[in-house]
């Protein structure tokens, strides 16, 4: 929308609403934790809260990044110090956020910890609640001969630690990447990586077999070509999933190539000996992040992650004004787009709070109260959540009220209430400027 | 001499969209474009919806470029470009060529955001694929444009709709023989959007896609991907070379891997999925800002995770001078490096203007 | 809420076609919140028959009252009506009949259909949820009314008709209340109560006994 | 004499107003279109639509964004059923529906646009001159 061009007009009034400096910060991966440091470099008050004992997040299960040098250890390590070393961040571990009321500028926030509920106010909330590897594995094979993807990624950490773990590797490897949804590049660069980190620590036979490659990433490209001339072998599925069935050595995976497929009728199936299957797991939102949406009344997309699939709210906008979201839980898994998201996250924050004030434009949506049936339509169909129903003191409705603070002006409501009780005041169209236009 | 808090190098939706960040939290913003006038590469593209939107975000351009065109904090110099940058972190002198005029001007400031862009690979480098030599070889951006203006698909020889379509995907990008040695990540998304939009516009449209991996990145784009392969053809072989027979029908040949041997096939307009290079003058911009111009042209970041950083205090990176990025990974890249200007101007001047809705 | 439902506009120009000066009357109460009877409706309503009688010189004007069914509401229409050849209420039947009641000289039209008394399952969405019977035994039927939204009205269990939960007169659009009354009791460990038979009902206390009235001489002035 | 059909379109003013007023397309818009600008498509009411006709329009429609890019989620989608509703009222009074349409557009399609005003402006055109030879009499006081 653009904020200057716009004469406000003679119904409206511009008035100087203070609001809360203070940022909470949902979530303490990643993205969490550089909201929260770029917050503070902005001024900003942060609670930062985090579901388990201690911040850090997904990140710290990956063995290493994708496609990238840097330490994922180093990387969150040296923001859990700075945060802790920070005076304005207030870190929350083993906390959920229970309660969200109020509006932009002003949420009233409850979080559960220890058993105890803390009430909090704070001006916007940045979701950074990342994303979770499911456990669960399709497909069969023997539990010990199959393993998911976070599981290699936590033995390779071992095998990265001591000698004696790499001569344990098994001799032949396969890695299947199932092409499906928006985890699959994740899954796709993750064989990459993972597939080079065990040829390059062991001398184990490597396999991948994906549908397709991912390199849509920095460096990735060149893990690609890497992983290839370390010797990793890669098959690319066409049409078949790969089946498997178990022998008396190990495991038996086969795919069909189509480039393997040779003149004379050979429709390019190979049958990989393995002893160790490496399967998918889905990625998916956490199971409190489902409750939070429901807390915060957002929108998401049909797969459940953050943030409704639409271009206007991207990067990091939700539907409600002062509500952003950042990183994992958009279902983001490439780092450098979480980082910089995250800081997008804090300018977008910046914007709305800066000095504690806003200039709001108030009265270009209005109630006429004694004309409204309070039958609720408008609430239920504004899509910024910027109507409340206002009661009397002994608790009765009495109206619905606009809350221009975070009101978008689109005049849905005003089409919807079919007690004509709403009306637009500025920037609105009416009925002789269609005469004059007929 | 004007004095300015942020000087954004390229009015791509980019920079715009660094300039809108700087500009919302009161800043005063200059944005410097080479061309006539704003918008870049991202200005041309059409829209790709078919029943719903396929997330192409080319509407966003148009949309920030209106907003940025009547931001009282934003100052637009066109046909203008960057001819020297002195100075350090918070006070650089910034001297411009000014190409309507001829003449020099000066700007001082304090911040420097770097959205020089980049280029579509040149396609005639890939002589064998035929682009200017035949005619109804086009590259991605040829046909987007040709979407945006007439709304429709046509053969550019004689204006007739085309039966059979094939979209080359990879040209310039992940080809070490010509040194772009990586991926430009929008292609993929560009080309199924405008192959199924081409067969929304022409029902009987057959349309074939040649690749090596397709991309899939983004929300919806695995879905849209799925409904893509049920009424396009997809083969995993990149065309050896593509010929124009006398009947303006292009004869496309390529290694069938089924059959294990090279097959010939003719289709009536071929689309060149062109990748991203580095701007031509990137070399020179690194250069004047004494900024590291990375090893394949893209602009580098010294830190690997912070994409905006660049080795001098106070000038950062944003959008496809880094790398290559689609639209929405523009913004996002861009959004972040106003966030590092705006930090580092707030620790110097603060701004008292209350922010308005 | 009563939920109705606008008339099909060639039922209503046939009511209006041989008056010229036509006021179109809303309800401020349940028709406007089942959108269709308020001052929107009303408006909506104008406008389409000026489409309507686009050649007939007829002239429509709107009003709407905070409800149609109490006479002091109808009250300051009177100057209105009275400048009108004709009205068409935008109320339920009752609002209707108080109006017509209240103005006994001048010919009013319904302009909607009145359906029944329900909620909005969801938004636009109505169903009947209460069938008014005069006895109401939600508290022995974990507060699901087999009366109204058991398509038979049964009072001990659903019949033969139940499938997976919906009901066979129309298994689209209708779930079995029973099997809705069973899962709600069990939910509230309630189940206990279903072991007692009820009686056949007393249909005496619904509209099987003439015309309903209900007398409270306290209230009364 | 065929006087040209009056259309009324209301414009979101994200996608069919930017798509009205893009300058890169040569062809500018015809006189008997008039352009109204709303905040969101979704703030087009019924009464708004059937007002248009009322004041003498001919066709009407709604320019909104494509399904999903509604900057206010789901005003388009709000606004294209209001626009069903009322194409059967038109129906209902014995008119053309297709005298009122949804458009989805996006902001850089301004060829489009145009394309969709030139469409309805075509089978408005047929429908008021089939019913003015129909009176066969004065064609300015024909819908």
């Amino acid at each position: 929308m653009n904020h200057y061009s716009k004469t406000v007009n003679s119904g409206v009034r511009l008035e100087r609403i203070s609001v809360n400096k203070r940022v909470l910060v949902v979530g303490g991966g990643m993205a969490g934790l550089e909201t929260a440091l770029k917050l503070t470099r902005l001024g900003y008050e942060v609670t930062l809260l985090e579901t388990a004992e201690s911040p850090g997040g997904s990140i710290l299960s990956l063995s290493s990044l994708y496609g990238l040098s840097g330490e994922s250890d180093l990387l969150v390590q040296s923001r859990i110090e700075a945060i802790k070393q920070n005076p304005a961040v207030r870190v929350l571990t083993g906390a959920r956020l229970v309660g969200v009321t109020g509006t932009v500028g002003d949420f009233r926030v409850e979080i559960e910890q220890a058993g105890q509920t803390i009430e909090n106010r704070c001006g916007a909330i940045v979701v950074a609640t990342g994303l979770e590897f499911g456990e669960e594995l399709p497909g069969t094979g023997s539990p010990e001969k199959t393993i998911s993807h976070k599981e290699l990624e936590r033995r390779l950490v071992d095998l990265q630690q001591s000698e004696t773990n790499r001569s344990r590797m098994p001799s032949n490897i396969c890695l299947i990447v199932e092409d499906e949804g928006v985890d699959s590049a994740m899954f796709s660069a993750s064989a990459l990586k993972n597939a080079l980190a065990i040829k390059r620590l062991s001398k184990s036979s490597v396999f991948v077999c994906c549908d397709n490659v991912n390199v849509a990433g920095s460096g990735l490209e060149e893990l690609y070509r890497e992983a290839r001339s370390e010797g990793v072998v890669i098959f690319r599925l066409e049409d078949m999933r790969p089946q498997v069935r178990e022998t008396r050595t190990g495991l038996a995976v086969t795919v069909k190539d189509s480039s393997a497929a040779a003149p004379g009728g050979w429709q390019g199936l190979i049958e990989i000996e393995c002893d160790l299957l490496v399967l998918p797991e889905r990625a998916t939102v956490p199971a409190d992040g489902v409750s939070l949406q429901h807390l915060l009344n957002v929108s998401c997309d049909s797969d459940g992650w953050f943030q409704e699939n639409n271009v206007w709210a991207k990067p990091v906008e939700s539907n409600r004004r002062g509500i952003f979201f950042a990183g994992g839980c958009r279902g983001n898994f490439d780092v450098e787009d979480i980082l910089a998201e995250a800081k997008g996250a804090a300018l977008e924050v910046h914007n709305l709070l800066r000095h504690g004030k806003r200039l709001v434009p108030v009265g270009r949506v209005a109630v006429d109260a004694s004309k409204c049936a309070v039958c609720l339509t408008c609430l239920r169909s504004c899509p910024h959540d910027a109507i409340e129903i206002l009661v009397d003191d002994k608790g009765h409705n009495k109206a619905a009220r606009i809350i221009d603070i975070a009101c978008e002006a689109c005049g849905i409501c005003v089409a919807q209430c079919p007690a004509n009780a709403i009306q637009m005041l500025a920037d609105q169209f009416r009925d002789q400027d269609v005469a004059v236009s007929v | 001499m004007p004095e300015s808090d942020l000087v954004v190098i390229g009015g791509g939706i980019a920079g715009v969209t660094a300039a809108l960040g700087a500009a919302e939290s009161a800043y005063s913003v200059y944005i410097v474009e080479k061309n006539a006038d704003i918008g870049g590469h991202g200005a041309r593209l059409c829209c790709k919806a078919t029943d719903a939107c396929r997330q192409c975000g080319a509407c966003v351009v148009a949309d920030k470029l209106d907003q940025v065109r009547s931001n009282p904090h934003i100052s637009i110099l066109t046909n203008t470009e960057v001819e020297q940058v002195s100075g350090s972190a918070g006070d650089f002198h910034v001297s411009l060529l000014c190409r309507d005029i001829n003449e020099k001007t000066f700007l001082d400031t304090a911040a420097v955001i770097v959205a020089s862009g980049f280029e579509p690979f040149d396609a005639r480098h890939k002589p064998q694929l035929g682009y200017r030599t035949s005619a109804n070889v086009v590259t991605g951006l040829d046909l987007e444009e040709q979407i945006r203006l007439t709304g429709s698909v046509a053969r550019p020889s004689d204006g007739r709709p085309p039966s059979r379509i094939a979209f080359i995907q990879c040209v310039g990008s992940r080809d070490a023989h010509i040194g772009n040695d990586y991926c430009s990540r929008v292609c993929c998304k560009y080309a199924l959007r405008m192959a199924g939009l081409a067969q929304s516009l022409l029902p009987e449209l057959d349309v074939a896609v040649f690749y090596m991996d397709i991309q899939i990145a983004g929300k919806g784009f695995h879905e849209f991907y799925q409904t893509c392969r049920e009424t396009m053809r997809f083969v995993r072989s990149i065309p050896v070379s593509v010929r124009e027979s006398d009947s303006e029908a292009l004869e496309v040949q390529y290694e069938d891997s089924a059959k294990g041997r090279l097959v010939r096939e003719t289709f009536d307009m071929v689309v060149l999925s062109v990748g991203m290079v580095p701007a031509r003058d990137a070399t020179d911009l690194a250069t004047i800002l004494g900024i590291d111009a990375g090893s394949c042209g893209f602009f580098a970041n010294p830190e690997p995770t912070d994409t905006n950083r660049t080795a001098v205090e106070g000038i950062w990176l944003a959008g496809a001078c880094q790398g290559p990025k689609d639209i929405e990974g523009s913004i996002a890249h861009a959004r972040a490096a106003a966030m590092d200007a705006v930090s580092f101007l707030s620790s110097r001047r603060n701004i008292l203007s209350e922010p308005l809705l | 809420m009563i939920v109705a439902e606008r008339k099909p506009i060639a039922e209503i120009r046939q009511m209006l076609e041989s008056h010229r000066k036509i006021l179109v009357v809303g309800c401020g109460a349940c028709v406007t919140v089942c959108m269709a009877g308020g001052e929107r409706e009303a408006e909506l309503m104008a406008a389409t028959l000026d489409l309507v009688f686009r050649n007939d010189s007829k002239c429509f004007s709107v009003d709407c009252v905070e409800r149609q069914c109490e006479p002091e509401f109808l009250d300051p229409l009177t100057g209105k009506v009275n400048a009108n050849d004709c009205v068409l209420s935008m109320a339920c039947g009752v609002g209707v009949q108080t109006m017509a009641a209240q103005f006994p000289h001048v010919p009013i039209y319904p302009g909607l259909n009145t359906h029944f008394m329900g909620r909005p399952l969801e938004q636009g969405l109505w169903s009947e949820t209460c069938a008014g019977c005069g006895n109401c035994i939600l508290y022995k039927t974990g507060g699901i009314c087999p009366i109204a939204r058991c398509s038979k009205s049964l009072l001990n269990g659903p019949c033969g008709g139940s499938v997976n939960g919906r009901c066979e007169v129309d298994p689209d659009n209708i779930e079995c209340a029973w099997q809705l009354i069973y899962d709600r009791m069990k939910e509230a460990g309630t189940l206990d109560l279903l072991d007692e038979i009820m009686p056949p009902k007393d249909w005496s206390d619904s509209a099987h006994g003439g015309v309903r009235r209900v007398v409270r001489e306290d209230v009364m002035l | 004499m065929r006087r040209e059909p009056r259309i009324v379109a209301f414009c979101c003013e994200h996608s069919g107003k930017l798509a009205a007023g893009d300058e890169s397309s040569s062809a500018a818009l015809p006189d008997n279109v008039g352009i109204i600008s709303v905040p969101c498509s979704g703030s087009v009411q019924t009464i708004d639509i059937l007002g248009a006709f009322r004041a003498g329009a001919d066709g009407v429609a709604v320019f909104g964004c494509h399904e999903g890019s509604c900057k206010h989620v789901t005003g388009n989608k709000m606004v294209k059923k209001r626009v069903e509703y009322v194409a059967r009222t038109l129906e209902e009074i014995g008119w053309n529906r297709e005298r009122v349409a949804f458009f989805p557009v996006a902001a850089v399609e301004s060829k489009v646009f145009r394309d969709r005003l030139a469409e309805l402006s075509e089978n408005v055109r047929d429908r008021i001159h089939g019913y003015e030879k129909c009176l066969g009499k004065q064609s300015e006081s024909a819908p």
